[in-house]
């Protein structure tokens, strides 16, 4: 969201022509929308429909229809923000569904875990509708306090001498150190803020493919909790949990677990000789990398 | 300065000066450059803290038109509550008092006061403002959470603003906490942060969602 | 601004407003930090500058405590001469008018000053020289940016302190821009601005810097 997009008039944005939608691009949506919550309620209000009897259907129809239309608009759309939307999106959908079906008792866990979805979802909704409105209140006191304008004035000259003299300590040298530390600038690369901390080795996901190989072509199953019982850092987890969705992917390995949240175990299904980690895709080959999709999320 | 009869010695020299203590707390008022303390102001009249916030009642209420106390009025009792108005206004903000121009008259001193003339917010920095206000020391991945949608430009923003700062880390994620500032507490003309409008009025039986929420985040 | 009916007007326009035309006067004076002229006033109320200084030697008489036509006398005539001073008053130095704090109170504010001060810069106000010392002229919102916090008071203090002045306005933005002084150079132990070591050693890399503002400017 940038700062300087500001919220116009247009609060119908979803029904304005594509073509005019079209022309501004970008600034169409962000002018509009500060978010997929600002969206959704500005769906609801338009239905003029309370929160916690929303008719999903219809709007759902229409958030979905509305990130369609952004789409087409073919602009660059940040993966953070565009997965904003789609979360909600298919929470929306979900909720839909569930909808649609028959009206039935709540059976199984499916269906607990869409009320909860459902009851997160409201939730957060109605959380965002109460910091959107203080928000208002904020605008509106900040723009009435910026009519009165504080007095603060120089020192007049005679109490200015009175002053006792600087103490100053500092040699041109110094001087010019204090004045590079601040001209330096603080954050050029915004999407890099607050991941100093991840400097780990980079992990290669081949790497760790071929280690895995190399154990499972020994011919005995082995658990994910014993490929992974030597992995130094999460990082290595992660980069090895890549590598066996690539081999699954490959057809060189099997998996088997007997329910959710099971031990998953792991079977070599490929021939010895004919696979080997060159196959591997080559994105995942920037190591630590993979991590780096949205600081926000990295907090 | 704080012994009490060097105290009662400085009210005494002040009210020998012309126009009393009064005059003499007007005349500090005129050189503070950001809101004073009544502590500061006491310390520095050398009277105690009750006689300057006595004082600078008396002042406030004169300013907007409302005195019985101004010296001129006194000779004459009953003009006392017909007053108008002055062009300033003192007021208690960020803890301190200051005073200011009155907002009635907001067009004609932006003319001669280009500067410090600040741009609106846009909705997100507001909305991004206003979680941060009411859920302070917050990090950004919360703020994120609450609207949705990543907040790391808007919040470098308010910093440059100098509406919202750095709070320190958060001592489980390491994450930078943030908080609101003296500055956004005078430009929103209240003393602290419990003066903001309450949330609950517009969260209705939310009470738990912050557990809530915050077991449901990975 | 000049047409006789316009200024007319503006008189009628700024009567309406709770105090008049007295108050939006005072409201000006009391946030100007540079003296301004009748001129400037007159063309700011959107008055006639013959209006302009009626009000004004209205108000400094006032301040002074000899007013006869102050709003809450008017209505008694007989105690107008008898108000007592305000703590502050309202100059005329070098063509422009200004509001001090009353000259009578000066050992007690210039204690309350004293008592505020320190005699060491901070580190913010450290920083901020260094960038204007290397970027000079430049403005407050340019520090600010670079700084990336809002810098008004800092600029002030160090203005306060005799190291930076006033080096007259952007030609675009019309902002006002900031170098530093002669004494500035005097504690740095140096001639000039030139003689300042290079940043170079410092800052490798720091030849884009000032696109880099530039660009990242909102």
């Amino acid at each position: 969201m940038g700062p300087s997009i500001a919220p116009t008039a247009e609060a119908e944005a979803p029904d304005a022509g594509t073509s005019e939608a079209r022309k501004a691009g970008f600034e169409v949506r962000l002018a509009n929308f500060t978010g997929p919550f600002d969206l959704l309620l500005g769906l609801i209000s338009k239905h003029k429909l309370d929160i916690t009897e929303v008719a999903l259907a219809t709007v759902t129809d229409e958030f979905i229809k509305y990130i369609r239309r952004l789409q087409e608009l073919g602009e660059d759309w940040a993966l953070d923000e565009a997965s904003e939307f789609l979360v909600i999106a298919a929470t929306l959908l979900d909720l839909k569904a569930a909808r649609l079906l028959p009206a039935g008792e709540v059976e199984d866990a499916e269906d607990i875990a869409l009320l909860e979805a459902r009851d997160l979802l409201f939730a957060r909704l109605l959380q965002y509708k109460a910091f959107k409105q203080i928000a208002g209140i904020l605008g509106g006191t900040l723009e009435q306090e910026g009519r009165r304008y504080p007095r603060q004035v120089a020192l007049e000259g005679h109490f200015a001498a009175l002053l006792p003299e600087l103490v100053w300590r500092h040699t041109p040298e110094q001087f010019a150190e204090l004045a590079a530390k601040a001209l330096k600038p603080k954050d050029s690369a915004p999407a890099e803020v607050g991941l100093d901390h991840l400097h780990a080795p980079p992990v290669s996901v081949k790497e760790q493919a071929e280690i895995m190989g190399y154990r499972l072509k020994l011919g005995a199953p082995l658990s994910f909790q014993a490929l992974i019982a030597d992995a130094e850092t999460t990082l290595v987890v992660v980069a090895r949990f890549l590598a066996l969705l690539e081999m699954f992917r490959d057809r060189v390995v099997a998996f088997e677990q007997p329910g959710p949240l099971a031990e998953l175990t792991v079977r070599w299904t490929g021939d010895d000789a004919g696979w080997d980690s060159s196959s591997l895709s080559e994105e995942y080959e920037s190591g630590t990398e993979a991590g780096r999709s949205g600081d926000g999320a990295n907090e | 300065m704080s012994e009490p009869e060097a105290v009662e010695d400085g009210l005494a020299e002040l009210e020998a000066l012309p126009g009393g203590a009064r005059a003499a707390l007007e005349a500090v008022l005129m050189v503070i450059d950001e809101p004073a303390t009544s502590e500061e102001l006491a310390a520095g009249l050398n009277v105690t803290v009750a006689v300057v916030e006595d004082l600078l009642q008396d002042l406030q209420r004169e300013y907007s038109g409302y005195t019985g106390k101004a010296p001129d009025v006194d000779a004459v009792g009953f003009a006392a509550a017909s007053t108008a108005p002055r062009g300033f206004e003192l007021r208690n903000v960020a803890g301190g008092w200051r005073i200011y121009s009155r907002s009635e008259f907001a067009d004609i001193v932006g003319r001669f006061v280009l500067e410090g003339q600040t741009t609106r917010l846009t909705q997100a920095a507001l909305e991004t403002l206003a979680v941060i206000a009411y859920r302070q020391p917050v990090s950004r991945a919360r703020v994120s959470a609450i609207r949705g949608v990543n907040v790391d430009s808007v919040v470098r923003t308010l910093t440059q603003r100098g509406l919202i700062e750095d709070s320190g880390n958060d001592p489980e994620s390491g994450a930078v906490l943030y908080r609101t500032t003296s500055y956004f507490l005078e430009r929103m003309g209240i003393g602290s942060v419990a003066e903001l409008p309450q949330l609950s009025p517009h969260l209705p039986g939310l009470e738990g969602i912050d557990e809530y929420y915050d077991a449901s985040r990975m």
